[in-house]
């Protein structure tokens, strides 16, 4: 039957990465030769490179094997699909995508499901059609920083965003989420809202303009690290550095080690390797013949300098923090 | 003789894919010797000297500059060899000045070889001019000059080079016999103090005036040698064109209707004022004057190029409403510009469909051109108007400047246009194929066309036309009957002579 | 040197004509590459595989048939890409509300057509170089097409229109087909038309065409309107294989058309250029980025291999048919 | 039309050569958007924001001038933001590493002026056409400067080296006075040497240039050199200034320079071109964006914006001058 167009915030049929096996029992044996395919935005952000760590992390463990390749640049949404469609019909067990839109990696859906391989959309933007969507809640990401700035700043104040690419899913969701959380809490004004196009000089320039006309700002959220690094130095050279807090989104490592560094407020951290790792565990359950709920929700976390020990250091085992994380949040 | 020849070329041979412009030229010039290289159109005299100045290279055979062999890898080559080139088309960047092009590649410097020396370049740019033009400023951006102007720059650029050979492709193809006079009085000099020059023209009255040896070629061949101060120039024609050229009289075909009628006619962008003429079926009508006297810029308002500023042009009657040339194509005028290769060929495209691109729709049947009817076209015409060589596929920019020109001419009659406007229609073209179109036109008038020929060379206009007109500073200044036409009535009424102190002589050059 | 390269041009017969053997030269290229392909990639010769690659092409050698028309007129049109968006979202739009496939189409068609009209009268009328006027109208397009969809994906096209673009005839996809269709109604355009020959003769040298008389600004408007229109089609196909329109997409299609159309022997100078070469260039870089794919190649690589192939390619044609 | 326009020459005199009254349309468009933004923002021409303006045009106008060179030669650099991307990330590896300033800068510049060599031998000794040349390096450097760092940006630049370009005297920020004076030394250049007059020539006529015995092939690597090397020092201003090497940085850069090179009054048909018109170009870019943004224009609005102001400036410019 015609599956309902997906909405992976509301989707009903979901479960919690930590209750995979608590639901779907131990991880079982997959097929001699299993291979499995992951097809991702781009590799110029770390955030991507991560997740595929994490496939070919789960990959290993498991014993399939892993390809993970990326369209040319971010725009490239033709490239993906092309990409793609090879791995259709160069026989794949399972596909793992990361689409650009929603809708470029449509006829994929439709050539794997002709040919019997699963997919499994793996974040950002969510194919319509998909059957199974691993990730995190995008809009999530958003609410989380406005929420901080609600708690750690109760006198409010002017907040600005920068957004990244116009129309580009995630970039879209974040700022909704922000701006609306936001928006309840009468105190605090969006006094800017401009595209930083996910590049670190723009949203440079960007601030330094916002900064110049609002000097009392209290903060600036980011729709990825990148620019929030951008930003930070924006914010150092404008002399303004402790009292703007800057915020940005994906927890790359750089991102920590301004954070730690003192220099960035904080990160929304999605987990890319451990999220990479869960949508394999889920592609290669499908593989093995199981159901699973057709979203399976991934962590995330505002990492500031307070709670960065936590998920950060020497000895940290990240799954574990995690599960606790889902255990006490239940 | 003891000297040894200045340049000595020994069997030259130049093949390109289709034709072969060069076979096995053999000759020799000496020191302070005059040469005159001779042939119709396409006899491969510019493919010789582009070899001799390091723009392309012979197939085989080799050449000696002071009795040394010559290996020229490019432009610069031979110009450290001491040899200067007047190429046949302009060889120039129009948003450079006139300084600036005449030291292009060799710029004098200041400040210990980092800066161009603009002042001492003008000023040697400025002594080389004034030997032919002096009203020619040598900081004006060439864009702004005429081509008649950029011509003598080009010759200027030449002096400049101290040069012990100087070639001369088609040097005064746009200048006046004014000019060329003074151009003849500086070969001296260069003769006389041992430079060898090589002059290519098809004028051949200049040629027999400075030339003391001329080598004829045809078809890429050199027929041979002639002392050019003993030889008559009736033979020396026959060897060019391998027939005799009768001298023809003049014929008209005049009939009574008039078919051109224009009426108070002004520019609305050049100096063209209150111009007003007719032309009657049949009727050749000449214009003369001097350089920058208007002549081009009233066939390009005739052709719809120009914007009319007031008055009327009618034709059989009916008044013409000319917004650009299309207007005027529809309207039967044909204009075979002044500067060809600016505004008359699409070089890349080849001979046939340059002669038809104003007719594309008449060849045309439901929207699809039929190519076989376009050279059936062409095939007649450019026959007619004698192409060579005769490959009608070949794209126009591989064709001798003669033949070039011949095509555009052809374009009109392939769309059938009456009224035709022949702006120097036989510049660059040889004494053969002069004379064939001196007949071409005539045919035109017998057919009942009618035809304006623009011309500097007062020979022609006599010859050709049923009526002249006289043009200065922008105005009609006389209209002369046939029984009038002498070069002295025309010259004075160019120069103005009822008023001698009025004339600006900046604008105007000396003589017709 | 382009133009002093002319002394020494290597045409062998004139039943060779420089435009045939040009296309030999990008013909060479992309049997080199396919070899190379096939000789690394087992299985890319096979017939699905062909079928795969020219269907990928599809939509480049589209866009790039047009773009070619306009670099032949001396032009250039930087923004097919958001003339596509905007066409798709429109159409995809006006499907969603029920209006039917062919008004829906026409619409598409007419909007793509207007986009090329104001190009086309930006550059031909006001006189503004090509270049900045089309790079300009890259960004008020894309913006339009965001504006007017508040940036989301028009979702579900019908499934009849998408069958229209996306279905088979006997094993060939349709999009391949009409590709095939349209570079034939351009090769007759260019090689049969006065219009194709008014394109030849402005980009050839613009003052002489218009002295003799050839309708210079409406040869260019044609050049955009067809540039335009093509986009629009182009993004019919697009939208018929993801079944969504969204207003971001054709980004960087200007790039990949005018490698196409370069790659095929179009000269960005004007009064140049080859329909059988663009289709060829357009198939070189989707056999390219199909081989690349199926070699799994890392996307840093296949962006270095790109490059580099890009450059091959155009030096292959250059030493197969010499300078000029 | 541009070529036609030369039926209606308005020579008005001697004086004023069409270079300078060039500059005056483009003085007038900036002049003219200046004022709209200051009527809406207030604030807007405070000398703290002119400052603004003129630091963040700094980077475009830097490529721009290299930019300018090149089209004025005949050619076009697509590859400037790949090729500052080089360059930022070996100069900050290099000084991560701890190699002295100067010995980092010079690695820097060198690579860039390498990067811009491999262009220049492509188009003036191979013969490839410009456009396509630099479409396949601007993949081919950027997937190098991709590899290079996995992907990664190089951070902890040195406080030395960044206060170097990304200080201030006397309340001018460095970067400003850096540029100004390579934009000095790019007019002396094009104005006062001879290489400048081989470029203008060149791109004017490039028969009549070779027939002079203009070194053609020196003069366009010339040109391609120049641009790498200013694309380098572009790339040492973005790094002073946000502290780290991204090997993504500098994408579409070299669409910003084209559009300042444009708007200032450069002819991508070459031969033409001018340094204080690109300047003039990079500043009105610059101070749409940052007018935009102090109004806070939302993303789909600033790009509709931008695409208009281009298309507007170029039309008050043609306004201004007349045709041609
Ligand atoms: N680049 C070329 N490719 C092919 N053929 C050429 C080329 N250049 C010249 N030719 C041919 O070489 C022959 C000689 O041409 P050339 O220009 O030397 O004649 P010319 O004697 O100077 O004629 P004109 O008096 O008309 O200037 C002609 O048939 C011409 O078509
Ligand atoms: N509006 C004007 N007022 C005064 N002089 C002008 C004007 N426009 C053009 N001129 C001058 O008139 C001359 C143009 O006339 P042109 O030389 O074309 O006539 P011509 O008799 O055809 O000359 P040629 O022998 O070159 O064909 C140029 O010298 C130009 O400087
Ligand atoms: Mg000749
Ligand atoms: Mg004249």
């Amino acid at each position: 039957q015609e599956l309902a167009p997906l909405n992976s915030d509301t989707e009903k049929d979901r479960v919690d990465w930590a209750q995979l096996e608590a639901k779907y029992g131990a991880f079982p044996k997959i097929p001699e030769g299993t291979r499995a395919g992951g097809v991702s935005k781009t590799l110029t952000n770390e955030y991507w490179r991560s997740l595929g760590e994490g496939y070919e992390k789960f990959g290993k463990k498991a014993g399939a094997t892993v390809a993970y390749q990326a369209a040319q640049s971010e725009g490239d949404q033709l490239g993906q699909l092309t990409i793609a469609e090879g791995m259709v019909t160069t026989g794949f067990n399972v596909i793992l995508v990361s689409p650009q839109t929603d809708a470029n990696l449509q006829p994929v859906m439709e050539q794997a499901k002709e040919a019997n391989i699963p997919v499994v959309n793996v974040n950002d933007a969510v194919v319509p059609q998909a059957e199974h969507y691993v990730g995190n809640v995008q809009r999530d990401n958003g609410v989380r920083v406005a929420k901080w700035f609600i708690d750690n700043r109760p006198e409010g104040g002017k907040v600005a965003i920068i957004e990244g690419q116009a129309g580009v899913f995630a970039a879209v969701q974040r700022t909704a989420g922000f701006k609306s959380t936001i928006g309840e809490n009468s105190k605090f004004q969006v006094v800017a809202s401009v595209p930083g196009n996910w590049d670190r000089q723009q949203s440079y320039d960007a601030a330094t303009n916002i900064l110049q006309q609002n000097p009392d700002l209290v903060g600036f959220y980011c729709n990825n690290d990148g620019m929030a690094l951008g930003v930070i130095e924006a914010v150092k050279a404008a002399g303004l550095l402790g009292k703007v807090a800057v915020f940005g989104t994906d927890g790359i490592s750089d991102a920590y080690k301004s954070i730690e560094a003192g220099e960035l407020t904080g990160t929304v951290d999605s987990f890319p390797i451990l999220t990479g790792e869960v949508a394999m565990e889920t592609a290669l359950r499908l593989v093995a013949g199981q159901t699973v709920a057709r979203v399976v929700a991934t962590p995330q976390a505002l990492i500031t300098k307070d709670n960065l020990a936590k998920y950060k250091g020497d000895g940290v085992d990240i799954r574990a923090v995690l599960m606790k994380d889902a255990a006490s949040a239940q | 003789m003891t000297t040894t020849a200045r340049l000595k070329f020994e069997g030259i041979t130049k093949t390109f894919p289709s034709v072969k412009a060069l076979s096995d030229a053999t000759f020799s010039i000496k020191p302070g010797e005059v040469h005159a290289l001779l042939g119709e159109n396409g006899a491969g005299k510019s493919t010789l000297l582009r070899i001799l100045s390091g723009v392309s290279r012979q197939t085989s055979g080799e050449f000696y500059v002071d009795g040394k062999l010559a290996t020229f890898k490019n432009p610069e080559d031979a110009r450290r060899a001491g040899i200067a080139m007047i190429h046949q088309e302009l060889q120039q960047i129009p948003n450079l000045t006139v300084a600036q092009n005449m030291f292009l590649g060799h710029p004098l410097k200041t400040a210990g070889g980092l800066l161009v020396n603009r002042r001492e370049q003008e000023k040697r740019a400025a002594a080389a001019l004034a030997m032919i033009d002096p009203s020619i400023d040598p900081s004006t951006p060439i864009k702004n000059l005429k081509v008649a102007q950029r011509q003598i720059v080009e010759i200027a650029r030449a002096l400049l080079e101290n040069a012990k050979i100087v070639a001369m492709d088609e040097p005064t193809s746009s200048l006046t016999p004014a000019e060329f006079e003074s151009l003849a009085v500086i070969i001296e000099k260069m003769a006389a103090s041992g430079v060898a020059i090589i002059y290519v023209s098809h004028k051949m009255d200049e040629v027999f005036r400075i030339c003391h040896q001329g080598t004829v070629m045809r078809d890429g061949n050199v027929v041979g040698t002639v002392d050019l101060r003993t030889a008559a120039q009736s033979d020396v024609i026959a060897m060019m064109v391998g027939r005799e050229l009768m001298h023809e009289e003049h014929n008209s075909f005049v009939k009574e209707d008039v078919r051109v009628e224009v009426r108070g006619l002004s520019s609305a962008v050049t100096h063209v004022r209150d111009v007003s003429f007719t032309v009657r079926r049949g009727e050749v009508v000449g214009i003369a004057g001097l350089v920058g006297s208007g002549r081009t810029e009233l066939l390009r308002l005739l052709a719809g190029v120009d914007k009319i500023g007031s008055g009327e042009i009618s034709i059989d009657g009916r008044a013409l409403k000319l917004t650009n040339p299309r207007s005027a194509i529809s309207a039967g005028i044909g204009l075979l510009p002044e500067e060809r290769k600016r505004e008359g060929i699409i070089p890349m495209r080849p001979v046939s469909l340059n002669m038809a691109l104003p007719s594309l729709r008449k060849f045309a049947k439901v929207g699809v051109v039929r190519h076989s009817a376009v050279n059936t076209t062409a095939e007649t015409l450019l026959k007619r108007v004698n192409l060579r060589p005769f490959q009608i596929d070949r794209p126009i920019k591989l064709f001798s400047g003669g033949n070039q020109q011949k095509a555009i001419i052809a374009r009109w009659l392939a769309a059938g246009s009456e009224i035709l406007l022949f702006d120097e229609p036989t510049r660059g073209i040889d004494v053969g194929a002069k004379s064939e179109i001196y007949h071409l036109i005539e045919n035109l008038a017998a057919e009942g066309k009618s035809v304006i020929v623009v011309s500097s060379e007062l020979p022609e206009v006599i010859r050709l036309s049923d009526r002249v007109i006289v043009m200065r500073n922008g105005r009609i200044a006389a209209q002369l009957e046939r029984h009038e036409l002498t070069e002295q009535t025309i010259v004075s009424h160019a120069v103005g002579d009822a008023e001698p102190n009025t004339l600006s002589s900046t604008q105007e050059h000396t003589h017709v | 040197m382009s133009d002093i390269a002319a002394e020494t041009p290597k045409r062998s017969s004139k039943l060779f004509s420089s435009f045939s053997l040009r296309d030999a030269g990008t013909l060479i290229g992309l049997i080199i590459i396919m070899a190379v392909f096939a000789a690394l990639v087992p299985g890319f010769l096979f017939e699905r595989n062909l079928i795969n690659i020219l269907q990928q092409s599809s939509i480049n050698a589209c866009i790039a048939l047009g773009m070619t028309l306009v670099i032949i007129s001396g032009g250039i049109d930087l923004s097919v890409g958001p003339t596509a968006a905007i066409s798709a979202v429109l159409t995809a739009a006006l499907l969603v509300t029920g209006v039917p496939v062919p008004v829906a189409l026409l619409a598409g068609l007419g909007i793509g057509a207007f986009c090329g009209l104001v190009n086309g009268v930006l550059v031909a009328y006001v006189g503004l170089q090509p270049f900045i006027v089309t790079l300009g109208t890259l960004s008020t397009y894309r913006a339009i097409a965001l504006i007017y969809t508040g940036g989301n994906p028009v979702l579900g096209v019908p499934q009849g229109f998408r069958s229209l673009f996306n279905g088979n005839v006997a094993g060939i996809p349709n999009s391949v087909i009409i590709v095939a269709v349209v570079a034939f109604a351009a090769w007759v355009l260019l090689k049969k038309t006065p219009i194709g020959e008014y394109l030849l003769a402005v980009g050839g040298n613009e003052e002489a065409s218009y002295v003799a008389g050839v309708p210079i600004a409406l040869t260019k408007i044609t050049a955009y309107v067809i540039s335009g229109v093509l986009a629009a089609l182009a993004s019919f196909i697009l939208i018929g294989r993801l079944g969504a329109a969204e207003p971001i997409l054709g980004n960087l299609w200007e790039l990949d058309a005018i490698a196409a159309a370069a790659i095929g022997g179009a000269s960005l100078m004007g009064g140049k250029g080859s329909i059988v070469g663009t289709i060829l260039g357009a198939i070189i870089l989707g056999a390219m980025r199909n081989g690349l794919t199926l070699m799994n190649v890392q996307a840093f690589y296949q962006l270095l291999a790109t490059g580099l192939i890009i450059l091959v390619a155009m030096m292959i044609d250059r030493a197969t048919r010499g300078r000029g």
